[in-house]
């Protein structure tokens, strides 16, 4: 008689010091550590991992697929994506800013420093910035700050202004102002609690935008209102733009067509997978939210 | 070192891990080595371009998922052009997975597939959740006895058809593949399902009915590979919940010469490739020199048991 | 505060939950209060005494387990001698199931078992592991409506029968019972299923086969369900994979007048009361005034859908 | 829309200090708290978990039956049961010494001081003594000494004289001998690896005690050699016995027949559950182990 089998799921995914037997991957299944995984408030946790280093890949609007472990003992059977908030090359660190709604991130919000957590990625087309743009305006709101904070990096890197209009509830809800600022982002917020996160208010700024050449492209992530409103006025006003979409996922690498989005192109409906046609898309073709 | 080869009829696999239609595709290159496989399996495709069925596509369920997809893709001419190539570009052979309502037009299909590049047909009879019955060629033997002689009269390739777990005899509908003239049996498709929403009463897919995925299952779908096989004379593909070198050899065990893989590549998009590598040390540490000798091996003539009980049903 | 109570037929259930035949005695009066529960189900009898299968008679699976029992037993005399009077101390109707391999011994049993202190006689016609090849009537319509009908004129209780999940046409053998005159329908029995073990490679379990019972085959159960009670007239009688308040609900909405419960129970012994509880206050917070509303509100006239998509499947 | 759910199993187990909305149970299904949960040696662990009182009612050769943690992140489905190592009601606490093995048992050796642990029971029916039994003999080997050895404790409650033969592997692994001797017992070791655990040698030991009107019964556990043993030396000397058994268990309630063992009873085999027509049997109906 030979030994019963132990482990219930076979698994060869990068741990830190891994040589990587693969080199040519460009996504990789890896274990990294949690280094911290702290509130940000209420709903938000911000949770830093350290990673193989060809997780520091990632770019702007990537994401990774997380196997977030059980909040109650039962199996959590699929992975869940989340948004690259920040890569530290420094540190070999990627982080993300997540909202913990179900089983899955209820679950990765009880990961403790030191504890191992299973992140394929990095994933998906992100946010590109064409050379023609000088100005950006990021439009943030919820979850959607997560996605958006990564472009204002890269737009620091590449010598593009950012304004960023966060939207929040409230002020005590409102995340990641000072993330955007020390990024040599103008911040304006606007909230519900006051009124000013109405969209005839967000319109005015951009408006105000838009006639200090501050415009050259909205950059939108989070919020269906703000979605449309830019769409609405980048239209009207020829300024492009680029959405990150969100939608349920299964494989991540764009084979099970399980995470499709409706998009006009050329007057034309087609379906688009978030996964690997996304999460970043063309604003304009967008068909809702 | 073991020998992971299998054949499959005239086709020889380097070992018996393949992915499971519609749950891969070339794009996996990006995390794994597809050279690596036994074979590449592209999703099932259809003769006209199809968008799928609405979302949400996927739920998660108790213990996996269901899923109705609806078999979207651009059409066979857009799959030879664009598709094909980039299978062609690795070693493994290519298996093709294709599916149609109508026996003629899937004719049509399987002729226009005998390509160079494609290796083999596989006829998907089976899938749940093309039309919102559920209903598919695989739940009646009849039914599957026409689409497969149809199919092999159209295709020089070889045949394998991928069954359906919800049909009731899956062993008279498997005999009746095997007479139409299948080289193979893919074993089987997902479980036709539902879920309600608890929070607003309504089905949590767009599409109502989906194909359960879970690694519970397999001991339902290992109950129908060995039922099989104890009748049929052509090779078997065993798909169901595989996880685990393990699984592997339950399956090949059970009468499979080989398994397809879905689920546990969507947890661990690395899997496929660790199983092939804990397959061949499982082997190694128990001194098997082919994995083909586990094809079938399964110890069932000679159950010890309680003999007072044994009795008791007459064993 | 919600009136929990729903009928079957012309029986009154206090609530809708009861225990599933097999996995109940009344020896759980031990850990719960036994006149809480919706019905009490004692474990299917055959006429003549039973050693039932070889050990062992239970493996557990990747996610849940799989059994096979043999329905032991001593038979009918001390049945109704020994084990109707320890049921008989409760409120609860008490539904005993029985089983027989043989139409007129089926038959006789059901004349035997028409006495006052059985309120519902259950039949299962779907016991996958009473032989080894797992046939039974329900996996056919013409045996199903054969076997209900002599049961149906050999007794004047309310005849519930207890379909098979492991039947190909689910619907036709739900309508071949409701013609055949059952009284409601019980939907499902345990999926057939094999597990071998790759240390020994012989099969788990001393009978070989066993029924899978899993949370996780919820979905394909209550797709059955749904199914059903669109083409039925009378109550179905949800079973599998209920662990929870929101189960209850959810095979409700799907169409049933009320669920069975095995697996849960063995996990928390008052898993029953505990879902009675939950489902009381599930109801309340809601507003809810009758459970018994909830019986098929599933919302799916109007389903929400990606309008592009829906399309493309012509919804 | 209504909250979506978030337990994936409903549960009203007692916790420590609720109130019993039932007194008239038997049988609880219990919410501990882990007190200790130590190596005993290599293999075996002795955990000390504080539990409601109802749950102290536990007799000697009763069970529990455990809802084990996962291991590995992925569920253990069943229940495992363990026999009462011993109860301290004093402390509010019952005790196991038990065998990591598979899954289970792995998933509870994980368990720390101060987590919850869910446990149903009592269950089953233990030793009993009769009156006319002054000094009996204890054989056990391996887990059979969990089983056994509040047994011990009941013996000298009853005023009975014990004699303890712990059967091992080697002195290394021998396990309990300093508690059967703490209750009274005189203990008499036998070991493979010295050979004194042969059947032979434990036969002329057990021939001693009887001639030394020692052994008013015999009492095992544990081994299918040592029920060999005493079935034949108890018939033909006319000792009575008793044996605990073990089956792999569902219900633990009775219900579901699956925990079934062969018996000749009268010159009739027939089967009896583990769960409530034993764990403990008169030894001399057992048919094998
Ligand atoms: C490309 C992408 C990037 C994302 N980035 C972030 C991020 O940076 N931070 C963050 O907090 N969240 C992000 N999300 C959303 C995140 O994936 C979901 O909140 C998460 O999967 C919910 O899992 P759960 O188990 O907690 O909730 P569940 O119980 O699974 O679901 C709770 C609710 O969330 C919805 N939901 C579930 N999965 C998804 C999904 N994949 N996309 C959208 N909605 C979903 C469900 O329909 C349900 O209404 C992103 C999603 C995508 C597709
Ligand atoms: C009445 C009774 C009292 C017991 N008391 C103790 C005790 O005090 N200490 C202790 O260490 N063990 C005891 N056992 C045995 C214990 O229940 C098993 O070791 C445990 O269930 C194994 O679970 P696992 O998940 O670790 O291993 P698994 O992976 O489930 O099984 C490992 C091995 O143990 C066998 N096994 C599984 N379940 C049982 C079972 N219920 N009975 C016997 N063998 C089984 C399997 O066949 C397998 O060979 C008792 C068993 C019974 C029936
Ligand atoms: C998202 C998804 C899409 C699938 N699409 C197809 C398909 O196009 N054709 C097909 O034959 N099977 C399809 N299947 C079924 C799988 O090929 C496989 O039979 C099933 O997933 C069971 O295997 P598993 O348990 O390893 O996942 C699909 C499964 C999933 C999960
Ligand atoms: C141990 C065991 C024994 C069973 N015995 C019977 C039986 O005697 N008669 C019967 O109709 N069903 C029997 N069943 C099936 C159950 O009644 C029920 O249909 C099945 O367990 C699915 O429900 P669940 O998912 O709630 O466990 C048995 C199930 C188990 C687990
Ligand atoms: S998640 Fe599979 S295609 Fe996008
Ligand atoms: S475990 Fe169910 S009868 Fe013993």
């Amino acid at each position: 008689m030979w030994p019963e089998p132990c482990q219930k799921y076979s698994n060869s995914a990068l741990r830190i010091d891994d040589q990587d037997t693969y080199p040519q991957r460009l996504v990789g299944e890896f274990v990294g550590l949690v280094v911290s995984n702290d509130w940000a408030n209420a709903e938000y946790k911000h949770m830093v991992v350290r990673v193989h280093p060809k997780a520091l890949e990632a770019y702007a609007g990537q994401m990774f697929h997380l196997l977030c472990p059980s909040p109650d003992g039962a199996e959590v059977w699929m992975r869940r994506p989340m948004s690259v908030y920040r890569v530290d090359r420094d540190a070999g660190c990627v982080e993300f800013l997540y909202k913990t709604e179900g089983r899955g991130t209820r679950g990765m919000a009880m990961l403790k420093a030191g504890d191992e957590f299973n992140i394929a990625g990095p994933l998906g087309k992100g946010f590109s910035l064409k050379p023609e743009w000088k100005n950006i305006v990021v439009l943030g709101r919820g979850v959607g700050l997560a996605t958006l904070a990564p472009l204002a990096q890269l737009a620091r890197n590449s010598g593009v202004r950012v304004t960023a209009i966060l939207s929040a509830r409230s002020p005590e809800v409102l995340m990641s102002k000072d993330y955007f600022e020390s990024l040599g982002a103008s911040v304006v917020t606007v909230f519900d609690s006051d009124g000013s996160s109405a969209v005839e208010n967000v319109e005015t700024i951009l408006e105000g935008l838009i006639a200090d050449s501050a415009a050259d492209a909205f950059f939108t992530c989070g919020s269906a209102r703000l979605l449309k409103l830019t769409q609405r006025l980048g239209k009207a006003r020829g300024v492009p733009g680029q959405v990150a979409m969100e939608q349920i996922m299964v494989c991540g690498f764009g084979a099970c067509y399980v995470c499709v989005r409706t998009f006009e192109v050329g007057g034309v409906k087609v379906l688009k997978r978030v996964c690997r046609d996304g999460p970043v898309f063309n604003m304009q073709e967008a068909v809702g939210w | 070192m073991v020998d992971l080869s299998v054949r499959i009829g005239d086709l020889t696999l380097q070992n018996p891990v393949t992915p499971a239609s519609g749950a891969f595709s070339w794009e996996y290159n990006d995390v794994i080595d597809l050279n690596r496989l036994g074979g590449l399996v592209a999703k099932t495709i259809c003769r006209e371009p199809r968008l799928g069925n609405p979302t949400p596509r996927m739920a998660e369920t108790e213990a996996g998922i269901i899923q109705s997809i609806g078999l979207p893709g651009k059409g066979i001419q857009y799959f030879l052009d664009h598709i094909v190539p980039e299978y062609a570009k690795f070693k493994p052979p290519l298996i093709v997975s294709a599916s149609s309502e109508d026996i003629d037009e899937f004719a049509l299909l399987a002729s226009e597939l005998d390509v160079p590049d494609v290796d083999v047909l596989e006829a998907n009879i089976s899938c749940p959740t093309r039309n919102t019955t559920g209903g598919n060629f695989a739940m009646h033997e009849e039914h599957t006895r026409k689409v497969v002689a149809a199919l092999r009269a159209a295709t020089k390739k070889p045949l394998w058809v991928k069954l359906s777990p919800n049909a009731g005899d899956i062993v008279s509908v498997a005999l009746a593949a095997e007479e139409g003239g299948a080289d193979c049996l893919v074993i089987a498709n997902t479980f036709l399902s539902l879920k309600i929403r608890t929070d607003n009463f309504r089905p949590a897919l767009g599409n109502k009915f989906g194909g359960l995925v879970s690694p519970a299952l397999k001991p339902i779908v290992l109950r129908m590979v060995y039922q099989v096989a104890k009748q049929v004379k052509i090779p078997i593909i065993g798909i169901g919940g595989v996880t685990k070198a393990e699984d592997v050899v339950e399956y090949m065990l059970a009468g499979a010469s080989a398994v397809g893989i879905g689920y546990a590549g969507f947890r661990n998009p690395t899997a496929l490739v660790s199983i092939i590598d804990d397959l061949e040390r499982w082997c190694d540490e128990r001194g098997i020199e082919k994995v083909s000798d586990l094809i079938g091996a399964v110890r069932d003539d000679d159950m010890e048991m309680d003999t007072l009980a044994a009795a008791s049903i007459g064993v």
